[in-house]
């Protein structure tokens, strides 16, 4: 049983959304803050653009186009449900969590070349900065995937469909900070 | 005010304990007269158990705002003149570097100080530079630059008499400058937490004249060491 | 100054009854034997050179449990009055020197030295590599004469014993002795005299060598 | 989107909060009722200022008598020492303040101040002191593992946070940060609740304006803390990295900057100041407004004044580090910005001040401690001054004058805002009244010791005696024999004032059992927790209630009664 808290929208808005808006903003200031020290470092040690020289642009585009797929599926599940089709969103949610697979996978390959080349998180503050931040950004996607597993599978049913438009926008974010780390991490040289 | 726990010992001591009174009489002031009124309301208005009406003031209106706007607005004319002596010393002190007569080096480690001294030819890292450890010795009215390194964590090079204060940050060396102006033997402390040792990790430092200060230099070098452990185990 | 603190001189009744408590407390501690009271201030000891007294080499701390009283009660004095660890290179001797002057009577010094040498004494790794014991016997024969030749040490001749001691500890302290980092002060005339002992070890390679052959002597004691 | 929303029922049918017996488990540890989450936090919150209080009497009795065996404690060694400072820092504001203040009454109030039968999402409640629990036990325990705590102040600089080799603890200081960063993360789940309880389950004709003072107290508090805290949880994920894996982040040796936690640490630790000091503003503003019968003097200047500190917080961060090494240009724009934020606490102050003005004052207990709350904060915020403008905080910086500024901010807010908080709801809580005498003992038992535990200290600042210093007598000019004097008479205050606490918890008690029973509405209040029973069931209200007007309608002339509840229609 809810409490009629939970069912209240006196601000106009609903409760799930502020939520998690509340908690895109919070994640915000947290890679707000990583890529601000990074940046800090990265202008005052040019030899940075030497180390960013080793990482693999094309595995880092691959990966951001597997991204944006993966939130392309992600609007569409959210299209789904404004219609109230639950089935359709579930499936496109699977697509989803698909393209977060593919890409911790690709993720997984690269790290495993890049560490048995002797580029590890020790090996300079470039590769601890690599590590640290596209570790935390992938700890987001596995925990995102994970919520939209559980999303889905009542999405199947029918049920909590506002649900779907809530993990789409904190799947969008997962997105966007992959925007800000491929350029910063791989394109910058 | 701070004059009477400390005596002042360079140039600039007396423009931070100027600072200091003019700050003291300024918030002294505020403090006194919204205490004041703070005290006289809670007596004028008191009343015992339930008795007693108040009156309905909203606070929204002009007339009643004023009450607090113009208060608030003195004190911006406040922190105009605190700003403007801050800033006034705070540039002489830290942003402004004159023309040294003297350099030294200090070397902050756990949980030590070492003083270096180029010695008779005037420059570091040669082979008559004096290391005292835990007792820096210096010439009054010289203009000395201090050339500030860490070892290993964060120290804070801490003079009171001098009201000198700066941090050490392993990795840079931080120029600053200070002009003794009293003969005597004073403390230098520690002042950011560097780990268990940081109470335990007091120096010594002794303003002598131009001459004991010369002869001083002249019998200590090429290398020597002094070994000064202020008295334990007194009290 | 005195006016400010004439606060102080109305609450002077307060002070005096809590300090007739804390005498109360500093009675009951001086009762207290010199062992436990040793015991207590070995806490902060234990810090870097552990509970056991294995020492760690990470916070440059060696190995002490068991080591001959005499010869802890004195090192402990020469760091405490300056007399050791007082060189601008010696790092881990600017650790203890402030450390050793948070014992502040002789008494409390010897308590410690007490404590110490009365734990079960210990084997700390050998952590040294590259030391030839063969070679190192031979060089050891000058330690011998000093020390001992099963490097038990001699307190008739204030040399320390050997074996049982962190093998780092024994390289670096050489290395110290013979760069001057380790009996400088003249007032130091034991650590003097072995400045001038340790120039007889030509290089680093005959420094590890002698100290590999010392470790070959950490047999248990026999009960 | 809104069409998937329910339509909202009608309170009137929404009234079947039944609930059969149920364990004492279920009903007091995995409740998701926000008033037993309340409890849970203000509990746990005590006993961790129970431990704190316990750390400042070990570390007290060091000072003023050096060497010797602390009676309960023992010998209190140099490690020891570091590590009770830094735990007991760490402790009052992470484990005290923060969960009493902005979690205890956070959960207790807003869903009864905005009329609401428990928070949005009572689950990610429970969940956030579950997670907080965590944090104070991970944080205990630091002090059981080989090492010992760690003692590298609360503010935890590397290098020597960074590495084992110079702070001797090799386990403790990840643990204490790693305590300090599930802390964060409970406060951040917790803060979901805050805000979309405060702001979308408002009752019915409750307008923005219309919400009692200390809830908006408590969601700009909570703002601040989201918007502050991530970049530190960042930087706290690369120190732990640093001490775990040896990366080189805050490593100056190899391409690091130990500056950078220092800007991450106070970017978040100014405005952490203001995120525990607007609740107990808040708390006051409701205190002060019954107790005087007075409306609140200009209450959209309090929020608009609550909001601009809040954003003027984000600017002022430096100013810890003026002698840190920063750019020395830096440090006149931070003494700008810091100057700047004594306007609207100046302003705050005048506005309780004014509401005094022409009022009923009635002196309770919980008016005490209120007007306590203005008066010491009063002092924290003047001396605040001196350290704000650079040029004195050459000096100033790291000696007691700071300690004793801090503590006259720190001590108002955690302590005096939470025996107001507490004595003041203690009705509706417990549904029983304290009792007024021994309150009164407990108030004057604590005031008057705690200035005579900070005012010597300010004079030892202006000394120029340093903070976390063990031991004085290493320091012969400095340590003279006034200055021991002053340590004296502070140490003895603080134990007479940690007596005084027995007081409280006795009266806690006694009251519990015995005390006078309280109606619904023993202060003759306004606002809606007021309007439910005392204590509150579960669900709050059998009808939830409507409302129709401000908070702080008091002494409305032409009206019978000197209070005007807000969920009465006329």
């Amino acid at each position: 049983m809810k409490p009629v808290a939970t069912t209240r929208s006196a601000a106009g808005i609903p409760t799930g959304l502020l939520a998690v808006w509340w908690i895109v903003a919070s994640e915000i200031v947290i890679f707000g803050g990583l890529l601000a020290a990074y940046l800090m470092y990265r202008l005052s040690h040019d030899a940075w653009a030497g180390h960013a020289a080793n990482t693999n642009t094309a595995i880092g585009t691959v990966n951001t186009f597997v991204l944006l797929t993966s939130s392309l599926f992600a609007v569409l599940a959210h299209q789904a449900a404004e219609k109230g089709d639950g089935k359709k969103a579930a499936r496109f949610l699977l697509f989803t969590i698909g393209g977060a697979l593919c890409f911790l996978m690709i993720k997984g390959y690269e790290w495993n070349y890049e560490i048995s080349h002797g580029m590890t998180i020790t090996t300079n503050t470039f590769w601890s900065f690599y590590y640290t931040a596209a570790g935390i950004h992938a700890s987001h996607v596995i925990a995102g995937a994970i919520i939209m597993a559980v999303v889905a599978k009542d999405a199947a049913k029918g049920l909590e469909l506002q649900r779907v438009e809530l993990i789409g926008i904190y799947w969008h974010f997962v997105d966007v900070v992959w925007i800000f780390l491929f350029p910063l991490l791989y394109i910058a040289k | 005010m701070i004059q009477s726990y400390l005596a002042q010992g360079s140039t600039y001591a007396g423009d931070i304990d100027f600072l200091f009174d003019m700050i003291f009489w300024i918030v002294g002031v505020w403090f006194l007269i919204s205490s004041g009124v703070f005290f006289w309301l809670v007596f004028k208005f008191r009343v015992s158990g339930n008795e007693g009406t108040a009156q309905y003031i909203t606070g929204e209106e002009k007339s009643q705002k004023r009450w607090i706007t113009i208060p608030h607005l003195l004190v911006l004319v406040c922190d105009v003149f605190i700003i403007w002596g801050a800033v006034r010393v705070w540039y002489d002190i830290k942003q402004h570097l004159p023309e040294p007569d003297r350099e030294v080096r200090v070397i902050t480690q756990q949980w030590a100080w070492t003083f270096v001294h180029p010695g008779q030819d005037g420059n570091f890292d040669t082979a008559d530079d004096i290391h005292t450890v835990n007792e820096l010795r210096l010439e009054k009215d010289a203009v000395y630059h201090y050339h500030l390194t860490s070892n290993d964590v964060m120290h804070d090079f801490s003079v009171p008499v001098f009201r000198l204060k700066q941090d050490a940050i392993p990795g840079r060396v931080i120029t600053g400058w200070f002009t003794p102006t009293l003969l005597g033997e004073f403390d230098i402390q520690c002042a950011e937490i560097c780990g268990i040792g940081h109470g335990l990790m007091p120096a010594r430092l002794v303003v002598e004249s131009a001459a004991d200060h010369a002869a001083w230099m002249t019998e200590q070098s090429p290398v020597k060491f002094a070994a000064v452990a202020p008295q334990v185990g007194e009290n | 100054m005195t006016r400010q603190f004439s606060i102080i001189r109305v609450s002077r009744g307060v002070l005096l009854a809590c300090v007739a408590w804390v005498a109360l407390f500093a009675a009951s501690q001086a009762s207290a034997n010199d062992m436990a009271r040793g015991k207590q201030l070995y806490a902060l000891c234990a810090q870097c050179h552990t509970e056991n007294g294995m020492g760690a080499q990470l916070y440059l701390a060696p190995a002490i449990a068991g080591l001959d009283e005499w010869y802890v009660n004195a090192q402990l004095l020469n760091f405490r009055s300056g007399i050791r660890g007082t060189n601008w290179q010696d790092v881990g001797g600017l650790r203890m020197h402030p450390m050793s002057r948070w014992l502040k009577s002789d008494e409390d010094v010897s308590a410690v030295a007490a404590y110490v040498s009365a734990m079960p004494k210990v084997d700390p790794p050998a952590v040294v590599e590259g030391g030839d014991p063969v070679t190192g016997k031979a060089l050891y024969a000058t330690c011998a004469s000093c020390h001992g030749p099963e490097g038990q040490g001699m307190k008739t001749m204030n040399a320390p014993p050997l074996v049982h001691m962190s093998d780092w500890y024994l390289v670096s302290s050489l290395e110290k002795f013979k760069a001057g980092i380790r009996g400088w002060n003249p007032q130091n005339t034991n650590a003097v005299m072995m400045r001038g002992m340790s120039n007889l070890l030509p290089n680093e390679q005959a420094i590890k060598d002698v100290v590999a052959y010392i470790t070959t002597l950490n047999v248990q004691e026999q009960p | 989107m809104a069409e998937l929303i329910p339509t909202q029922p009608d309170p009137g049918h929404e009234d079947d909060h039944h609930h059969g017996e149920q364990s004492f488990v279920s009903k007091y540890l995995l409740s998701t009722d926000h008033k037993v989450i309340a409890m849970q936090y203000m509990f746990t919150g005590m006993a961790m200022a129970l431990i704190g209080g316990f750390m400042a009497y070990a570390f007290r009795m060091q000072l003023a008598f050096p060497g010797m065996d602390v009676p309960f404690f023992g010998i209190v060694t140099p490690a020891n020492y570091v590590a009770l400072v830094t735990n007991h820092g760490a402790i009052m504001i992470f484990w005290v303040a923060m969960p009493v203040l902005i979690a205890a009454f956070g959960n207790y109030l807003i869903p009864l101040m905005v009329g609401c039968d428990d928070m949005v999402f009572p689950k990610i409640n429970r969940l956030s002191y579950q997670v907080f629990l965590v944090s104070a036990i991970v944080l205990l325990s630091s002090f059981f593992v080989e090492g010992g705590g760690f003692g590298g102040a609360w503010t935890t600089y590397p290098p020597l946070s960074a590495k084992a080799e110079y702070n001797l603890t090799p386990l403790g200081s990840s643990l204490f940060i790693g305590a300090v960063g599930i802390e964060f993360i409970a406060f951040l789940l917790g803060g979901i609740n805050f805000i979309t309880t405060a702001m979308n389950s408002r009752a019915p004709g409750m307008k923005l304006y219309d919400i009692p003072m200390v809830i908006w107290m408590i969601v700009i508090a909570s703002i601040l803390f989201m918007v502050s805290v991530g970049p530190l949880l960042a930087g706290a994920i690369m120190l732990i990295f640093d001490q775990q894996l040896h990366t080189a982040f805050y490593d100056p040796n190899r391409g690091g900057d130990p500056v950078l936690w220092q800007h991450l640490f106070w970017f978040f630790g100014h405005p952490e100041v203001y995120v525990v000091l607007l609740p107990a503003v808040g708390i006051t503003a409701e205190i002060i407004t019954v107790f005087s019968r007075k409306k609140l003097f200009a209450y959209r200047t309090v929020l608009n004044t609550a909001i601009g500190t809040g954003v003027l917080s984000f600017c002022v961060w430096a100013h810890h580090q003026f002698i840190s090494g920063i750019d020395p240009r830096m440090a006149n724009v931070f003494t700008l910005t810091t100057l700047l934020i004594s306007i609207p606490i100046a302003e705050m102050m005048f506005v309780y001040i004014a509401t005094l003005y022409g009022g009923a004052i009635r002196l309770t207990t919980p008016m005490l401690w209120a007007l306590a709350f203005i008066f010491e904060f009063l002092i924290g915020g003047v001396t605040g001054i001196f350290l704000g403008a650079s040029g004195a905080d050459i000096y100033m910086h790291d000696t007691y004058f700071v300690l004793a500024h801090f503590h006259y901010t720190f001590f108002p807010i955690a302590i005096i805002g939470t025996y107001a908080g507490v004595t003041y709801w203690f009705p509706k809580m417990f549904g029983k009244m304290m009792s007024d005498r021994l309150g009164k003992l407990h108030f004057w038992g604590t005031i008057i010791p705690f200035n005579f535990i900070f005012i010597p200290l300010f004079f030892l600042g202006a000394g120029g005696q340093h903070r976390r210093i063990y031991d004085f007598q290493n320091f012969p000019a400095l340590a003279g024999e006034g200055m021991q004097d002053l340590r004296i008479l502070a140490t003895v205050s603080l134990v007479v004032m940690l007596g005084f606490q027995v007081v409280f918890f006795y009266n806690f008690i006694i009251s519990l059992m015995r005390g006078e029973k309280a109606g619904k509405n023993p202060w003759k209040a306004n606002t809606l927790e007021w309007t439910a029973e005392s204590p509150p069931p579960h669900g709050n209200w059998k009808v939830l209630p409507t409302v129709y007007r401000g908070p702080y309608e008091y002494s409305v002339p032409g009206r019978e009664k000197d209070y005007w509840p807000q969920d009465e229609p006329n």
